[in-house]
């Protein structure tokens, strides 16, 4: 497969809705232990709606879907997580607009661009322990892969696992932005639940790529 | 989980549903979800707060004459969204604007600033004051700063009346500006909460053991502690208050002018003898009022061999974290202007006087 | 057992200290150990009350303007002493004579009975009126009669107001028989509560249980139930109102003339459609008021299809039992004067309006 | 031992504080079960207060220092037990005015007049689980010992079976008097509260009569 059809897109947004409701209970564990115990409720809540959606998206085009998506989670999900994924999913789409199917260049400047969403609201850099941590090596991965001319699945494979490491160092930081950040070197040794969100979500779209080639 | 609630799912529609059944003088909306005043009145600047639910009769409670025009109420300790607060300012801006009293917790944060732009874009004149009064939050700078906790109280109380007293909006910005730049808050807890979704305490906690700088969400505090007397605990707390120095830090304020945000510095000064303050002692929900007065008598004590004057006080739950049993402590520097909005009639659920 | 308090013996003390440390409009007495009305007026019938500590802010918490001009604290869960009363009396008596109003419970009776004779010595007029409201008691020939709970609250308000108004001895006894003859109440608690002095809960309660007609000293109440939903629960207390059937029994009240005790014959007359009524919805301590406003919210709808009219509510914790987590339901049918001195300005520390 | 002395009243005022300050916790278990856990806690508190004031009771007389008593629990106690006790010391030390000794049938009429001021006030009738299902037999012992002609000995040694048996007695009644009778048939099983501080009373007064034969 050399492109992301606006069908898998669609499918990535369910697949993700399917593993928040999964992972709920796991989320908001994670976020009991160094935040407000909600960001499993929260995600869940938040892509049910999108989810409902999703039925309305045929025939739209990604950039639509994903600003959509994007708006969604705004007015649904609340808390630090509702603006942050808020704003990846509508930077996303509107870097995205009017495409019906997306390459690897594509996907890139489109995660890209929703990173930008997320640190422009949040202001957090890598190291500050929040989603920021699996966004930013998901995005040098990525960029990566456009520069070696890798395929689709190559290249999500690898993003996966820079999603992954970028995951685990979230656990020895000390939290410096967000709710987890009045812990101080209390929240060391916790995994950040919204970089557990994102890498999931991460995994989920590649699995899109990986199945369907 | 004990509760006296339905579904999980229903209880914040449910408690606003109970609020209006038992309230004519509010009214709510469902789609999205906010609290407004019944009597709406056109010629004031509208006071429009709002954040996570689990802590009544903090927001929505304070919806009336003299205090909140409207409230917005989140999911259980959740940010509510920006459709919530833009709908309910407009349907509560006379004209003269809306002001947003937000408590600073990166949520609430990033959920009222996109409010803000949208009300901007719709050309509703509008402005947005956060508190960041808790001082257990101490390594502000590399933290999202202190959380905002029981000052809010007694800035929507006290900002409220000033804008039914016809205050501009510059003008209430400026007065709430001043009252978080004077408030001080501490809390501490003897249980932790239960969020209804989750089902089971936020924290674990021994039989003798307190968390001491809690957060209003059940979020850890400065420590882990041994229970002790109330006389020592209220001793820490007020330590915690009046041991804090001249706190400056930057916020990011709406400049209606050029339609952008601006970073301000801002400066808490410490509280000194013969300074005059506004005291809460609060319970977070399952404290009994007779503990709370147990708390304040230590607390009166306190002050008076400190030189500090008590000139007015509130005693009882009002900013609370669901049934978690502990209290918090706020102190509010007073003057003249403070004082006389302070005193001013209030008619809410949640609070009444004068009226 | 977590409570913010010092010592277990000084509980009491300390906590009426606190009020007075908190309230200028009060002041305490600590041998014996009463509370009275700073402004102390002379020209007027003086309504008492008291009972043991642990339900505050009944009944200390409701002195002032306009409610009780003094309140006897006893020790925890116990009836205050003759003496307590009896100096309190006599403090507040300003010459048109004293209102006990005291809540149907052995010790008290027995108690404010010794103090009614005591006052009659002393040729101080002295009525006393009791509360017995609970109709979770069932078989009330065969027991110490209904208890006295939630009705209280409103007794207070009510009929203090009609002795700041002016109302004779006589008048406001009546008034008050007529409130306790209006009214009924029922509970239930969701935990125990823990009493200072013992240290561990009344008593033991399942995860999904609840004590269903509880007192308010954590007395097992009518059974022990499971866990069920906000509205079945508050169904259940509601019908437990609304299903009572007129009561009569016999209570003994003092004979000013004869200076002797005599059997009266009094009736509760059951609610039916088209009444009126004043309800309190009331946290046992430890329910934050999130929960009660879903309990109302059943409660109005009930009212509404049965044809009660709600006119006026009172939803928090006034009448608790320590930090126990439940709620009470009080129903008073109300009259032109009932309503009149409901609405009558109050200013104490556990209730304030109008003032 | 024919005659119980006014050294010997004192003692017994104060075996009774002893005891019921071993007994507090027992006692507000009991109260716990079928009242409200504070029958210890009360009657500690009473006769902690009794105790200071023996100090002062020397010299005086048998009547007046058990009115005054009643006194003292009347003012410190509360509760139902406090004005119960309260009136059964005074009545009884209002039938022994003066007295500085008493026999047997003296100890016989002030008990019955004690009793007397604890039906007065409480209206409680034998089997309605109260303290009076012990002061009742006891009474009824002693008449028959005063009857019989027996000695103070036998016939307290006779008054602590009866006190036994009536506070046995209470265990399997319903209450019908006093908090406890709120709960109806959930009261059989539990032995009353204050029907057992009596007994100890009873047995304090006993042990005194027969050590000092
Ligand atoms: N300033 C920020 N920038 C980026 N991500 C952040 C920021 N603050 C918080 N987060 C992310 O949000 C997650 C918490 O989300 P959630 O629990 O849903 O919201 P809340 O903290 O309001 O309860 C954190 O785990 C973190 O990954
Ligand atoms: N009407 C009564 N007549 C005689 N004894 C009574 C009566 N009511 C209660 N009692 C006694 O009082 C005891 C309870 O005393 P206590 O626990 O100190 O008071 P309270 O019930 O007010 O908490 C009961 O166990 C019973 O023996
Ligand atoms: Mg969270
Ligand atoms: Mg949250
Ligand atoms: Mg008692
Ligand atoms: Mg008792």
């Amino acid at each position: 497969m050399s492109v992301i059809s606006q069908v898998q897109v669609n499918d990535w947004l369910k697949g993700i809705a399917a593993v928040m409701s999964k992972d709920k209970d796991y989320l908001s564990q994670l976020d009991a232990a160094i935040g407000d115990a909600d960001h499993g409720i929260n995600m869940d809540r938040g892509f049910q709606k999108v989810l409902l959606k999703t039925e309305l998206f045929d025939g739209k085009d990604i950039g639509a879907i994903l600003k959509d998506t994007g708006m969604t989670l705004i007015s649904s999900v609340g808390g630090a997580s509702g603006p942050l994924y808020g704003k990846f999913f509508m930077q996303m789409g509107m870097a995205l607009k009017g495409k019906m199917e997306l390459n690897l260049a594509d996907l890139c400047e489109g995660i890209s661009k929703g990173l930008g969403g997320v640190k422009g609201i949040g202001k957090a850099s890598v190291g500050d322990k929040t989603m920021v941590d699996v966004w930013s090596p998901v995005v040098e991965s990525l960029n990566e892969s456009v520069n070696q001319n890798e395929t689709l699945e190559i290249a999500s494979t690898k993003m996966v696992e820079a999603a992954e490491v970028g995951l685990k160092s979230t656990i020895n930081l000390i939290a410096r932005k967000g709710r987890a950040s009045y812990l101080g070197e209390r929240s060391i040794g916790h995994q950040d639940p919204g970089a557990t969100s994102s890498c999931s979500i991460v995994k989920v779209l590649q699995a899109i790529i990986v199945e369907n080639k | 989980m004990k509760k006296l609630i339905n579904k999980v799912d229903d209880v914040v529609v449910e408690q606003m549903q109970g609020m209006a059944a038992a309230h004519s003088s509010i009214k709510i909306n469902l789609e999205p979800k906010f609290v407004y005043r019944s009597d709406s009145p056109k010629n004031k600047v509208a006071i429009v707060s709002g954040g996570g639910s689990g802590h009544e009769p903090m927001h929505c409670g304070f919806v009336g004459l003299g205090m909140l025009d409207g409230a917005c109420p989140g999911e259980m300790f959740t940010s509510p969204t920006p459709d919530q607060m833009l709908e309910c300012a407009k349907q509560v801006n006379g004209g003269p604007g809306v002001l947003f009293l937000v408590k600073n917790y990166t949520g609430d944060v990033m959920n009222f600033d996109m409010a803000t732009e949208m009300l901007h874009d719709e050309e509703i004149p509008v402005q947005s004051i956060l508190v960041d009064d808790d001082v257990a939050v101490k390594d502000s700078l590399y933290t999202a700063g202190r959380r905002g906790v029981g000052t809010t109280v007694l800035m929507e109380k006290i900002v409220g009346a000033a804008a039914e007293a016809g205050y501009s909006l510059d003008e209430c910005a400026d007065l709430a500006r001043k009252v978080n730049c004077s408030g001080r808050s501490m809390g501490m807890a003897l249980t932790s909460c239960i969020v209804p979704a989750v089902g089971k305490p936020n924290f674990e906690i021994g039989d003798d053991e307190i968390e001491f700088g809690v957060g209003i969400h059940g979020e850890p505090g400065r420590k882990r502690m041994k229970l002790s007397t109330a006389d020592e605990t209220t001793t820490m707390l007020v330590d915690g208050i009046l041991d804090d120095e001249d706190f400056t830090r930057t916020v990011r304020e709406w400049d209606r002018t050029k339609g952008e945000w601006e970073d301000k510095e801002i400066t808490s000064k410490a509280l000194k003898a013969g300074d005059e303050v506004i005291v809460m002692v609060n319970s977070l929900g399952g404290t009994p009022v007779s503990e709370l007065y147990i708390v304040y008598r230590k607390l009166a004590e306190i002050c008076e061999a400190k030189g500090i004057k008590i000139v007015e006080k509130l005693i009882g739950p009002y900013i609370t974290s669901l049934e978690m049993q502990g209290c918090t402590i706020t102190m509010v520097k007073a003057d003249e202007e403070i004082k006389k909005f302070w005193n001013a009639p209030v008619n809410t659920p949640g609070l009444r006087w004068g009226v």
